[in-house]
């Protein structure tokens, strides 16, 4: 499944990019696990998720918990706890 | 009904006219507007910058909006919220809201702004005098003040 | 800290930047503005007439206003209160809280308004299309209002 | 006892004066003995203090109850209800 990643704040500073398009394996159903999944992706990502349970996720501009699934998402975000206002 | 994020500034008055201009049924504005802080520290705050989720940020704040709208009788509202780089005593957010009465325009200013503050896809990080940078924390208090508009868990 | 009684109109912008300009302690300011209401009924609302009591209406209103300053930590306040004939969409009232988080000028701006509309010693009376004028009755929802400040009666 | 007496609103109104300076007998302690005495003084003031139920005072401009002593005060004023903001 190919997705959009947007990453905001402290991940983006960690990852090193703003945005990316990704090839998900299908083992990916979750938004933890797509979290898991990108870990494995290089040192950048292990440090950008390493504090996975403080990390946010956005599907589809929508505010999403760990365990829902990405089937058929078209993007997903990922930032900390939104500190606006 | 309006929902705008932006780098330029804000005049309170001119906003509350614009959405009130020529109307009779209004009989209550409130107007909430963020300011930065600097703070008592010696290595004092110099700037603060605001990063967006565009497209989410919109959206998520014409949700909040809605729900407003559904929960109190409100004539008008509007959400301004800024982006970029800002210092200290310039405004970050104003939100307004018009009713009949002042009980719904209280509460709804005060529901978006728990809200938002929660939920609107916004980051800050704040520069300091040291050269310093940091990611601004959630305050838990900003989450308690949200939970008080859900319903009691079952 | 400021408590005025005009004639003038008053703009809300102004008035705010007047309260916080120069200052960085400040980080939440809430406005409350109360205006003319026409009603729905055929024989419309043409005008209103507000008259005050002079002497007691400052006396008051600074009475209240600290009474707010001693309950929350208030940075700033503004109470600006009409007097004379106004038209429907006209300002009546605005009320201007700064604190440095926005619970305690929320509050301390809903108590200011529920305070002024029961202790406030000014009195309003709508002039009809059908030229008829009648003095404006207490909402009983305002005395329940401010009510809710006071602590249980034992 | 002299004092100034202020009326405002429909109390204004009705009493067709917005002020005046009285003798008041000592006889009269209380506000709510004041509004009584003003009632004999004629049928604008029986008018005026009809319903002193629903009539409010305030003393030296301070809020008061109907059982408020008067001794010493300077200024009452009787109004209805306030209706600002």
């Amino acid at each position: 499944m190919s997705v959009k990643l947007l990453y905001f704040a402290w991940v983006r500073e960690k990852t090193g990019k703003a945005e990316e398009h990704v090839d998900v394996p299908a083992s990916v159903g979750t938004v933890a696990e797509l979290m898991t999944w990108l870990k494995g992706r290089g040192p950048e990502y292990a440090e950008a998720f390493a504090r996975a349970e403080v990390i946010r996720a956005a599907v589809d501009r929508v505010h999403v918990q760990p365990t829902t699934r990405i089937a058929g998402a078209r993007e997903v975000a990922f930032f900390p706890p939104v500190t606006g206002g | 009904m309006t929902v705008r994020v932006q780098a330029e500034d804000f005049d309170i008055g001119a906003e509350v006219r614009g959405l009130t201009a020529g109307r009779t049924d209004v009989g209550a504005v409130v107007t909430f507007t963020g300011t930065v802080r600097a703070d008592a520290s010696a290595n004092r705050i110099t700037s603060m910058t605001l990063e967006h989720y565009p497209g989410m940020t919109e959206a998520e704040l014409a949700r909040v909006e809605g729900e407003a709208q559904r929960r109190w009788p409100l004539l008008a509202s509007l959400i301004v919220h800024r982006v970029g780089r800002l210092a200290p005593g310039d405004n970050i957010v104003l939100v307004v809201t018009a009713s009949a009465h002042r009980e719904a325009a209280f509460a709804a200013a005060e529901f978006l702004m728990d809200y938002l503050k929660t939920r609107a896809p916004f980051w800050k990080k704040e520069s300091r005098a040291d050269g310093s940078q940091t990611w601004v924390e959630t305050r838990d208090s900003d989450e308690d003040a949200a939970r008080r508009w859900q319903p009691p868990s079952r």
